[in-house]
């Protein structure tokens, strides 16, 4: 698909070339005029936000569809990696603010290693960088500390110290994705230790003050347009910054 | 509408290490402003102001009315600043929060109580008929500091403003229009011009603090100042408490502060006066 | 208001009122003036009365204000209709009361150990029974001293004054007349290190003039402190012989050095 | 006095059909989820929108979204005017809106007029050749004589027929209300939208002329019928059966994928059941127009922040 640009209400004409089509987010079968169920004639699908029309292949030769749009407002999705503040502790775990319209609950179980007498005792104001357990639109989302499948931490949990910055959430995918070179061509320059949330959050720690704000600084640009998303850019920002 | 919900706390320890070292988080000195931009609007009056992200729009509007009786001479100036739910949607548009009540009591004592504009200038006929000037502000975005930013675009919006020039007969009043006679601009005594700095446990302070910087300052103080080296209003509420010197430092950076933004301001002026025909509509 | 000028300083240096210059209005302290309060207390400056009655640390109203590790605090302004005397131009609006709220409010956060009362809500219910200016410094010192007759620590005394300029000369403890002639700034300030926690300033002065008022005002809460301080003593004094706490042999006692 | 005949030009020199200069840019506010600018010339609306967010109590609804829309006039028009183009905006953004995805949320769509709302008043404010006499005025009808005026053109003879006061928003302002709203939504993407409402105003100078699209102030003033509408683009959306039922006057021309309901009609003066359809006619080339213009700029816009 190339990337078109679409707006919400633009029908999507899929081709039915796969098995299985997988719609991501932004798309959305029609609901005005479904047609009969009798009738094999597929529900028209449209796209319900605006951005670029994109595709990657799926599991066993099925296809994914979504819009890629930038927008700043998370809401809550499963197995999100996300960055999460604690706004209020009671009895049995965490009240945490994701940015989005509820407050997630954190069980105070949910951390590695957690038993009923030795539970971990976080302040208010601590950073957690968490994954979403469950979300749904009728009910509060759920975060957890541990890796269900491997009952280990996996880097959850509390972040000491560095710095959280707030940019759309298109940028904290793409930074989640090996292949877009802002990220490595950073480290080339500075050491740093980083956590992507899926909500617009990233937080990063360098030895220096001036590095982490020239990160800082760098991820804001990219974010923002100013710094195009390649390796030379980047580098001269860099400089530029760290000077 | 949404309370709001304080950043973690090793921003906070974050801040004031870089603070320490002398260094902001978006590459500022301590005493360094953000950029000022000003966009001008259609009509005379109308300006938007941009002060780094943070944005006011301010109108000014006039209108006819007759004077207050023990004041015949004196004209009026009404000024709106109601934040709404744009700047920030922690901000209502019914309640006013504490800090807008902050902003626009500054507000008023900044322009009105330090007769930034001549009142006597604007009476048409004593005891009948005087101008009165309405000064509407729209707060659009709250990335820190709206008082400064709305301080400005008030005064550009001022300086900006023309009202039809007006010829008295006898008890009779001629509004000429723009076509006929060159609108006249208002008479302005003085610039004031508010500067906030925000202070950190026992570090230097900083001037123009951003929204995280003035959620996790310990206190601020705003200073109005014109460029006759004259103090117009100082208002430090609470927040860590300084000794005589840091005060007197401060207000000092202000003087030189607020003469570099009154330039800005005259060569906004000048660059839209070229482009727009103020004479002839 | 437009009656004839009033001379704020006649020739022989005395002021509308009698006063010289750097002579501060007579003062009452009065603690313990309310029924049901925790702490309360009644300060008049001059002609200017305030009431200042301290409930708490108590449970809050609502509970989403609460915040989990300091106590939040809450101020009241009224003003009884007969303050400023009649049909006077009353102090206009809210706008104003809840202005000096505000300003009282950010005054004492960093003073009062809200730490210690997390949870909480300390809630300062301030009545001005009659206005002749220095409504803000009044209710200040006021606050003060029911926040210690109400047992809340506090870390220092925060006394205020308000100081004006006539001409070149510096004016002490400003009453409603001169207060609306002269530029006058309001400077509340921790007496023990003598840094200053609020200053207002509403109309122009010269810079030149402005560091001098600031040293006089601090000179004047000092004076104040001192006054102050003499009263708490004075009543805990009373409060000690009515307990007649026998003071101990030896240094152990409790000894009031006058 | 200018009429506009199919070929004639109009006062600003505009032909009858065709529209102002187009002000299109989205995402300028920073603390807003989404911020949308649009304007036909001269006059503009800078909306924005945030949500889902956090909703009180009283407000929370289970099964949607709280949508709660305010607007703010540039000076302070009377509340009446403001009132009367929020309820416009509510009759038209919950059926654009998949309100359901999102309950016990908060949707804020906040629209700013740039532009000053208050037509050129009738009385003595009018400027024609000699200089008016000014003898009387009330001071509460602060309204009735406000400066700046608005941009008014080379004076024309108006014949003083009788005009109600004006008291609500002209037609362009609340067109531009809306499609800045729209752009709100656009820019904001995080709530699902199923069409795209675009507004557009039309006005008949006088009987024996034709319509002109996109009136400006002036013209719109001395129209003797103003039309607002605004159409939805969006497949599927229209609700009638498309293959039998072709209502003959009506005929919702099926192109391939682009569909078009009415969601929004206001009208004020006299005119004709044919003169409606012809400004019906106008109104939907003008939006589809200004929706081609808007797809073209938010490519652009969206090209120069892409990231792969």
């Amino acid at each position: 698909m190339s990337t078109t640009l679409v707006l919400p209400g633009d029908s999507i004409s899929l081709p039915s070339s796969f098995k299985s089509v997988v719609l991501g987010p932004g798309l959305a079968p029609s609901s005005s005029r479904l047609p009969a169920p009798s009738s094999d004639e597929v529900p028209s699908i449209i796209s319900t936000k605006l951005g670029l029309m994109s595709s990657a292949k799926g599991k066993e030769r099925s296809e994914q569809f979504w819009v890629e749009g930038r927008s700043k407002r998370y809401i809550p999705a499963q197995k999100d990696m996300v960055l999460g503040t604690i706004i209020a502790r009671h009895a049995e775990g965490y009240r945490v603010d994701l940015g989005s319209s509820q407050m997630a609950q954190l069980d105070g179980l949910a951390f590695e290693g957690a038993t009923k007498r030795s539970k971990p005792n976080l302040k208010v104001g601590t950073l957690v960088y968490s994954r979403v357990a469950l979300a749904n639109r009728d009910m509060e989302p759920e975060i957890e500390c541990i890796d269900p499948n491997t009952g280990k931490a996996e880097g959850f949990g509390e972040l000491k110290g560095g710095l959280v910055v707030s940019c759309s959430l298109q940028l904290c995918r793409h930074l989640l994705n090996p292949k877009f070179i802002v990220l490595p061509t950073l480290a080339a320059t500075i050491p740093f230790e980083i956590a992507v949330g899926l909500n617009g959050r990233v937080w990063f720690k360098t030895e220096t003050v001036s590095e982490s704000i020239a990160l800082k600084r760098v991820i804001e640009g990219v974010d923002s347009g100013d710094i195009k998303p390649d390796k030379g850019a980047v580098d001269r920002a860099v400089k530029e910054y760290l000077a | 509408m949404v309370r709001e919900i304080d950043p973690p706390s090793i921003q906070k320890e974050f801040l004031l290490a870089a603070l320490a070292e002398g260094k902001r988080l978006d590459g500022r000195i301590p005493l360094e402003q953000r950029k000022i931009e000003f966009v001008f609007g259609e009509e005379l009056g109308n300006v938007e102001c941009r002060l780094g992200k943070t944005a006011v729009l301010a109108q000014v509007t006039a209108s006819i009315v007759k004077p207050r009786d023990d004041r015949p001479y004196e004209g009026f100036l009404l000024i709106n600043s109601e934040i709404g739910p744009m700047a920030s949607s922690v901000y209502e548009n019914g309640r006013s929060s504490d800090s807008e009540i902050l902003i626009t009591r500054l507000l008023e004592k900044s322009i009105r109580r330090t007769e930034a504009i001549d009142r006597e200038a604007l009476c048409i006929l004593a005891g009948g008929k005087v101008w009165q000037l309405r000064l509407t502000l729209h707060f659009l975005s709250d990335s820190g500091n709206l008082l400064d930013c709305a301080s400005l675009a008030s005064m550009m919006a001022l300086k900006h403003f023309r009202k039809p020039d007006v010829e008295v007969i006898g008890d009779e009043v001629i509004i000429h229009s723009p076509e006929e006679r060159a609108p006249v601009p208002l008479a302005m005594h003085h610039t004031p011009l508010c500067l906030t700095f925000a202070y950190f446990e026992n570090l230097s302070p900083i001037l123009d603090p951003t929204h995280l910087e003035s959620t996790l300052c310990s206190g601020t103080l705003t200073v109005t100042m014109n460029a006759q080296r004259e103090i117009c209003v100082l208002s430090k509420a609470g927040g860590t408490p300084l000794s005589v010197e840091e005060i007197m430092g401060v207000v000092r950076v202000g003087v030189d502060k607020v003469r570099d933004m009154v330039k800005i301001m005259d060569e906004a002026l000048e660059k839209d006066r070229e482009n727009r025909v103020v004479e002839v509509r | 208001m437009s009656s004839s000028r009033i001379e704020i300083l006649n020739d022989g240096g005395l002021r509308h009122d009698a006063r010289r210059p750097y002579e501060l209005r007579s003062t009452s302290f009065q603690l313990d003036t309310h029924p049901t309060a925790e702490g309360s207390s009644t300060v008049t400056q001059g002609l200017t009365t305030v009431q200042v009655s301290v409930f708490g640390p108590r449970e809050p109203k609502s509970r989403s204000t609460a915040s989990h590790d300091k106590a939040i605090i809450n101020v009241e302004v009224g003003v009884v209709p007969w303050a400023q005397g009649g049909g006077g131009k009353r102090i206009r609006g809210d706008k104003r009361l809840q202005e000096i709220g505000a300003s009282i409010r950010q005054t004492f956060e960093p003073v009062i150990m809200t730490h210690l009362y997390p949870r909480s809500e300390i809630f300062i219910n301030v009545q001005v029974l009659s206005a002749d200016g220095g409504i803000l410094p009044t209710a200040i010192n006021a606050t003060t001293l029911s926040l210690i007759s109400a047992g809340i620590s506090i870390t220092d005394y925060v006394c205020s004054v308000s100081i004006g300029l006539h001409l070149t000369q510096p004016l002490l403890d400003l009453s409603y007349i001169e207060e609306n002639d002269l530029p006058n700034l309001i400077l509340a300030s921790l007496t023990n290190s003598g840094k200053i926690t609020l200053a207002q300033m509403e109309t122009r002065l010269h810079l030149d003039r402005f560091q001098e008022m600031l040293e006089l005002g601090t000179e004047a809460c000092k004076v104040l402190k001192d006054e102050m301080d003499q009263v708490v003593k004075d009543n805990t004094g009373r409060l000690v012989e009515r307990m007649n706490v026998r003071v101990g042999g030896g240094g152990g006692g409790m000894t009031i050095d006058q | 006095m200018a009429s506009a005949g199919p070929s004639r030009r109009r006062s600003d020199g505009r032909k009858p059909h065709e529209i102002r200069p187009l002000t299109i840019e989205i995402g300028e506010l920073d603390r807003a989820d989404g911020s949308g600018r649009f304007g036909f010339g001269a006059t503009s609306a800078l909306a924005s929108c945030s949500g889902p967010l956090e909703v009180r109590l009283n407000q929370e609804l289970p099964t949607r979204a709280t949508l709660e829309i305010s607007h703010r006039p540039l000076e302070g028009v009377g509340a009446t005017a403001s009132r009367a183009l929020i309820t416009t905006l509510e009759s038209i953004y919950p059926s654009a809106l998949r309100l359901s995805l999102y309950p016990r949320s908060l949707i804020q769509i906040i629209v700013q007029s740039l532009s000053s709302s208050s037509a050129p008043t009738l009385s003595t404010g009018r400027y024609n050749e000699s200089p008016e006499i000014y003898i009387d005025t009330e001071p509460e009808t602060t309204e009735k004589n406000v400066w700046p005026q608005p941009p008014t053109q080379s004076a024309l003879a108006v014949d003083k027929k009788e005009k109600s006061p004006n008291t609500s928003y002209n037609f362009s302002s609340r067109a531009v209300s809306i499609n800045s709203a729209t752009l709100a939504i656009l820019d904001a993407g995080s709530i699902a939208m199923t069409h795209l409402p675009i507004a557009i105003s039309i006005a008949s100078l006088s009987d024996d002329d034709g319509l002109v699209v996109d009136p400006s102030i002036e013209e719109e003033y001395n129209s003797i019928a103003r039309f607002g509408f605004a159409w939805s683009f969006g497949k599927n959306v229209s609700l009638r059966e498309d293959q039998n039922q072709k209502d003959s006057n009506m005929d919702v021309d099926e192109e391939e994928d682009e569909e078009m309901e009415l969601i929004w009609v206001e009208s004020e003066g006299k005119f004709d059941k044919e003169k409606f359809s012809d400004a019906l006619e106008l109104s939907k080339i003008a939006c589809r127009q200004i929706l081609s213009e808007i797809r073209a700029k938010l490519g652009e816009t969206l090209e120069c922040k892409r990231l792969q």
